[in-house]
């Protein structure tokens, strides 16, 4: 065996590699990329849709409409202040419901619940967060509405911010208790090994010790299902009715933000291409789009801070 | 034994499309060749419009589908204005509506090019209403209506509030009593919102420089069952509803009579059909003429909606079925229209 | 030095009892249980109050409430095409969107370095995740329908079908990456240390480990689209008492040509049609679109768990 | 005077019986026959001993002996697990631990523990150190409390200038020693330690170890260590457990020998004994 045979040693060709293998890698790893960025253009697309239409709305009409006259599009009246003060309303009434339901649910299956008990109970959560929203919609106008709304309050309207509120409150219940029950998950057995240690009683454990560790992944639930309950559109079109005057009281329809825009979905103004009625449209979406967005990356942040601390 | 990851997820696709095919997929039982064999008329026939005249439509598209399935046909009831904004963009070639074509409508339509013919097909009342506990008021006229619910009522709270305005139009029912007054009644999309705003506070409106709709502050309301909902709850409400949704729940609420300068007039079948209540309208079906000589379906469609057969759906749909005189100028208006 | 001892037992037995009911904690439990049993309690009544709502239209028609057209006529109406195309959506969805989110999950995960460039994509798709889905079917009308008119054909089921994909894109993303990143590193390290490549080492390992996660999360993605409405509003779908597409048009055409409307909608438009009637119908279209629901995650927990029997763990 | 935790009333100072002979049935905490099942399987089985007042009990065996398993039937820490099941006798100044009548949450007021991983709080390091007084309903004296905790625990000084900082901010050394201030906070008589260097370096082991030897003067201590140097540099008595694996590959533990530190160091009985601190397994 000579020199010239040892220069041609296979290993060192096999070293250069398989130029096919490579290629083939480069244009797998392309393909993904390509996949990857697509998400970035969804978002591109997004904001240059609502921020087009909801400028040309801005420049057509005057904005000190925002604060009074309420929300009639069809007569060019814009008071977008009534459709936030109806999302709040319902906001606030479908975090009360569910923050104290989810939170009491994360906390009983993440701290008390045995393994059996959680075998039964957490499919009821997660059968809760499958049902579509229409159906809670529909649950609110033709259950709630008359068979709890309206035996409490005889002078609540058929369509009332109230019984919407507590549509959209069942709908977030499950996600604030998953949440919450990950961030309680999260925290280490040792801390509560440590409190028992102590001789701390269970709810010392649960109150004192889990939920305060959990407490920045629960404002992150808490954030997050304001977000989603802003953002609910079929329990409050089904529900909440169209009134476009500002009303403070739960008694009372309104219209929301989305409310606004399914209002102005099924009639079918979208034809109709470049009046404001049309382009508020944008502008409500591009609302809606800006709140949520905000608070999103608000919970991100909550959520990343209980993630790196365990 | 191994599988690839792409074999996997074929099985896995193939799965979900099986679960699909189970449901009855769209593709169900049709052939792409079964295009090309000649049948019955073939074509499809898109209708939008009024939300009170789609029952109607419906019903014909219904019964005309099941005969000539061939036919793609969809109708939609966003509303008469929104309907005819599609029907005059060329998007749709029948448009179902409450009250006539309005000038500007006609010229966006004309603008583009979109010839059409109109065809009155049935009659509709609007009813106004009230709780039946409401004994205080039994009948009202256009200028008590125009004080109650036209522009300058906005803010109103209590039906008193409207004397003044009553007094200076000088209303027969006024003054009012001093009782909350609650508004609920069809939303702004709705071709009964613009029927009402046409026959009741229009005259008055243009002659008082004001617009021609109504006070905004109310509960609009797409389900006219909420509405008769809310007003058969609160025993000072006040609102309107189309005449056939009124007379299925008749029984709930209390029907207004209306004067209209010839004295209280009940809305009834007859007063309607002899025209004798004042709060009457008539409904039509507006035609896409140009594409007549291709849609040889959009012919058949429109033949059977005018045939005893179709017309039949009026009554069907709970409207006032047009006297002889009425449906035959529609019958000739459509064969000139046609041939 | 001062040492102890042994107090009487009796002392001691003094100081290590408790109250054996403790009241605080007991109130505590009560409570929290109660919470979590009033989901349970809304469930069942919802799920009650509609069956029992429903009841008569199922004993009146059988399941040809299923297989009828949808109507004006109560007597008649049925939720066929709203069931044809949800599936139409459903498949659109699955078709699309699924190899399109498990290939940016794999780049993600697999692929990009931790640079700037990632953390923005990763954070991009993890708000895109929580922005009403109402926002995605304004983007679909402007997009689709109106911008892309040309190539979907407007209101079609391509223009709502790549409404929900886009939808449920990043909800895709991130379950098949947060599947991707429970597969151990060693996998990785092992597959590498006998020359695979990175795509090879992806394909043979790292996927078949992850797969059963990824479907499960898949799965109920497509549920979730498959009860979706509020996009469809806007993103062309029907919201009407009948339509019939043509009986001559060929897929593609069914596809391209024709006007569609799915399940949810025939809920939303049937729970607004004033007449008596419909309330029952209405029910009776809610307990269909669970039906199909449950079945779609019956599926899913099937197919995971044969995958979960083959796979490595 | 700060305020005193009840568990302080029992402490009788007496004089006289330090160094006396111990009886194997008498002591502080006696356990006669102490089996623990998980499930249906013994993790351990037949453990008899008296633990001494005032003496640091060293629990050494190799991984899988149960001896943490011991360690935990002590204050009853296995109540927590729910599959864990406890027969036979032990007693706490002659009271059935797991009798009738008694609280598992008193009982550890009594009888503290540090765990093996240093597990702080994430509050400040006094509201780690006021924790156990705050749940016992003690609101006042808390400054003197945790001053004086964290002074025996000899951190005071590294800590005085930042009690109101995070506690996950100490180094690992600090943090055990702080969990060690907060056990001792609540005035135990016993202090359970599982392993309590094996997640710290040398330097901080050894202050641990000092710290230990401190504490004994005021507690009982009870320490499950791995390492056998340890044992035998800080207890005074021994105790080697030994695992035996069943057909199935159930793990169970015994109790080999149990004698002062230096017997077992210098003098084992069994062989068994003599084979584990010679490193010949382990």
């Amino acid at each position: 065996m000579g020199v010239g045979k040892l220069l041609m040693d296979p290993l060192l060709i096999d070293l250069r590699g398989d130029r096919g293998r490579q290629r083939r890698e480069t244009l797998v790893r392309r393909t993904f990329l390509a996949a990857a960025v697509f998400s970035v253009a969804i978002s591109v697309a997004i904001v240059v849709s609502l921020f087009g239409e909801a400028g040309a709305f801005l420049n057509k009409i005057d904005v000190s409409q925002f604060i009074a006259n309420g929300w009639f599009p069809r007569r060019g009246r814009f008071q977008v202040m009534a459709l936030v003060a109806h999302s709040a309303i319902i906001t606030g009434v479908a975090i009360s419901v569910a923050v104290p339901l989810g939170i009491g649910s994360a906390i009983y299956l993440s701290e008390y619940a045995r393994s059996g008990t959680r075998r039964l109970l957490k499919p009821t959560l997660e059968i809760l967060a499958g049902v579509p929203s229409v159906v809670l919609g529909v649950f609110a106008l033709n259950f709630i509405t008359p068979q709890l709304v309206k035996r409490l309050f005889s002078t609540a309207e058929t369509s009332n911010l109230l019984a919407a509120g507590l549509g959209v409150g069942i709908l977030i219940v499950p996600l604030v208790a998953s949440i919450s029950e990950d961030a309680m998950r999260a925290v280490p057995d040792s801390l509560r090994q440590a409190a028992y240690g102590l001789g701390a009683k269970p709810w010392h454990v649960s109150l004192r010790v889990v939920v305060p560790a959990a407490l920045s992944g629960i404002v992150a639930a808490i954030i997050l299902a304001i977000s989603r309950a802003i953002g609910e559109t079929m329990v409050v079109a089904l529900a909440a009715g169209n009134a476009g005057i500002l009303s403070v009281n739960p008694l009372e329809g309104g219209i929301t933000l989305t409310g606004a825009i399914a209002a102005l979905a099924i009639g079918s103004d979208q034809v109709a291409g470049d009046n404001a009625a049309f382009q508020s449209l944008f502008f409500v979406g591009l609302l809606l789009f800006v709140m949520t967005f905000g608070l999103n990356i608000v919970s991100e942040r909550f959520v990343r801070r209980y993630r790196q601390r365990y | 034994m191994r599988r690839t990851v792409g074999a996997r997820l074929v099985i896995f696709v193939g799965l979900v499309t099986i679960l699909a095919a189970c449901g009855g997929a769209t593709s169900a039982g049709t052939d792409p060749t079964a295009n090309d064999l000649p049948g019955g008329p073939a074509g499809s026939i898109e209708v939008s419009g009024s939300s009170t005249v789609e029952p109607i439509t419906a019903l014909v598209q219904e019964a005309f589908a099941s005969a000539n399935p061939s036919v793609g046909i969809s109708v939609e009831g966003p509303g008469t204005g929104d309907g005819f904004a599609r029907f005059c963009a060329g998007e749709t070639s029948v448009t179902d509506a409450s009250r006539p074509i309005k000038a500007s409508e006609a010229e966006t339509c004309s603008a583009a090019g979109i010839e059409y013919v109109e065809l009155q097909i049935a009659f509709d009342g609007l009813t106004v209403l009230t709780s039946p506990e409401n004994a205080a008021i039994g009948c009202l006229d256009y200028h008590d209506l125009y004080a109650l619910l036209g522009p300058e009522s906005e803010g109103f709270d209590t039906w008193a509030d409207a004397d003044t305005l009553a007094a200076e139009l000088g209303a027969t029912h006024a003054p009012y009593p001093d009782v909350p007054m609650v508004v609920t009644a069809p939303g702004e999309e709705s071709g009964t919102f613009d029927t009402f705003a046409e026959l009741v506070i229009a005259d008055i409106a243009e002659g008082r420089g004001a617009d021609v709709t109504t006070r905004p502050d109310y509960s609009p309301e797409a389900n006219d069952n909420v509405i008769v909902n809310n007003l058969s709850t609160n025993p000072t409400s006040l609102g309107w509803v189309g005449f056939a949704f009124f007379v299925e729940n008749a029984d709930m609420v209390k029907a207004i009579e209306i004067d209209g300068g010839a004295g209280c007039v009940n809305p009834s079948v007859e007063s309607i059909a002899d025209g004798s209540y004042p709060l009457a309208r008539p409904l039509f079906i507006y035609v896409k003429t140009n594409d007549l000589a291709t849609n040889t379906a959009l012919i058949d469609f429109i033949d059977f909606y005018l045939s005893d057969d179709g017309i039949a759906n009026v009554s069907k749909a709970g409207y006032v079925a047009l006297p002889d005189d009425l449906l035959n100028a529609a019958r000739s208006a459509w064969e000139s229209a046609s041939s | 030095m001062i040492s102890r001892t042994a107090p009487t037992p009796d002392l001691v037995q003094a100081a290590l009892a408790g109250r054996r009911f403790r009241l605080v904690d007991s109130l505590l439990a009560g409570g929290l249980l109660l919470s979590l049993f009033s989901s349970l309690l809304v469930l069942i009544t919802l799920l009650a109050d509609t069956l029992r709502t429903a009841a008569p239209v199922f004993a009146d028609r059988g399941l040809v409430f299923v297989t009828a057209p949808l109507s004006a006529d109560p007597a008649k109406a049925g939720v066929l095409q709203g069931i044809q195309g949800s599936l139409a959506l459903t498949l659109f969805v699955m078709l699309i969107g699924f190899p399109l989110g498990v290939s940016a999950a794999i780049y993600l995960e697999e692929y990009a370095t931790d640079g700037g460039f990632t953390r923005f994509i990763t954070a991009n798709v993890r708000n895109l995740a929580g922005v009403p889905s109402v926002v995605y079917g304004i983007l679909g009308l402007a997009l689709f329908v109106n911008l892309a008119g040309g190539l979907t054909n407007g209101r079609t089921i391509v223009s709502g079908g790549l409404t929900l994909t886009v939808l449920v894109l990043p909800i895709m993303i991130i379950t098949t990456s947060e599947a991707l990143r429970s597969v151990p590193a060693t996998v990785r390290e092992a597959s590498y240390g006998v020359g695979a490549t990175k795509w090879e080492t992806i394909r043979h390992h790292v996927l078949p480990i992850a797969l059963p996660t990824i479907l499960t999360g898949t799965v109920l993605t497509v549920a979730r689209a498959f009860g979706e409405s509020a996009p469809l509003l806007l993103a062309g779908a029907l919201v009407t008492n009948f339509f019939q597409p043509s009986a001559d048009a060929s897929v593609v055409q069914l596809i391209t040509d024709e006007r569609y409307t799915a399940l949810p909608l025939v809920v939303f438009n049937w729970a607004r049609q004033p007449q008596e009637e419909f309330v029952q119908l209405t029910a009776a279209a809610v307990v269909v679109l669970l039906v199909l629901l449950v079945s779609v995650n019956a599926t899913t927990i099937l197919l995971r768990d044969r995958f979960e029997m083959k796979s490595l763990r | 005077m700060i305020s005193r935790m009840p568990a302080q009333q029992l402490s009788v100072p007496v004089e006289g019986q330090v160094g006396t002979a111990p009886n194997e049935d008498e002591g502080i905490l006696v356990a006669r026959d102490l089996t623990v099942h998980y499930g249906s399987f013994p993790a351990i089985k037949d453990v008899s001993m008296a633990v001494q007042p005032n003496q640091i009990t060293a629990l050494i065996g190799p991984s899988g002996c149960g001896k943490s398993t011991m360690l935990r039937c002590f204050n009853r820490m296995n109540d927590l697990i729910d599959s864990a099941k406890v027969t036979g006798g032990l007693t706490y100044h002659g009271v059935d631990l797991y009798g009738p009548g008694v609280d598992p949450v008193q009982v550890r007021r009594h009888i503290g523990m540090v765990f093996q991983k240093p597990n702080p709080f994430p509050k400040s390091i006094y509201a780690n150190i006021a924790f156990g007084a705050k749940i016992a309903g003690i609101r006042s004296g808390l400054d003197e409390l945790v001053e004086e905790s964290l002074t025996k625990a000899a951190l005071w000084d590294e800590v005085k200038d930042k009690l109101h900082e995070s506690a996950n901010a100490l180094s690992g050394g600090q943090q055990q020693r702080l969990c060690i201030a907060r056990a001792i906070a609540t005035s135990p008589d016993v202090v359970l330690m599982d392993e309590p260097a094996s997640a710290l370096d040398p330097i901080a082991t050894l202050r641990i170890e000092e710290l230990m030897t401190e504490l004994k003067q005021e507690y009982t201590i009870i320490v499950v260590t791995h390492n056998m140097q340890q044992a035998a540099r800080v207890s005074d008595r021994t105790a080697f457990f030994n695992v035996s694996i069943s057909e199935d590959g159930h793990r169970t533990g015994r109790l080999v020998e149990f004698d002062d530190t230096t017997t077992i160091f210098t003098n084992p009985r069994e062989k068994s004994t003599e084979d584990y601190i010679t490193g010949r397994f382990g």
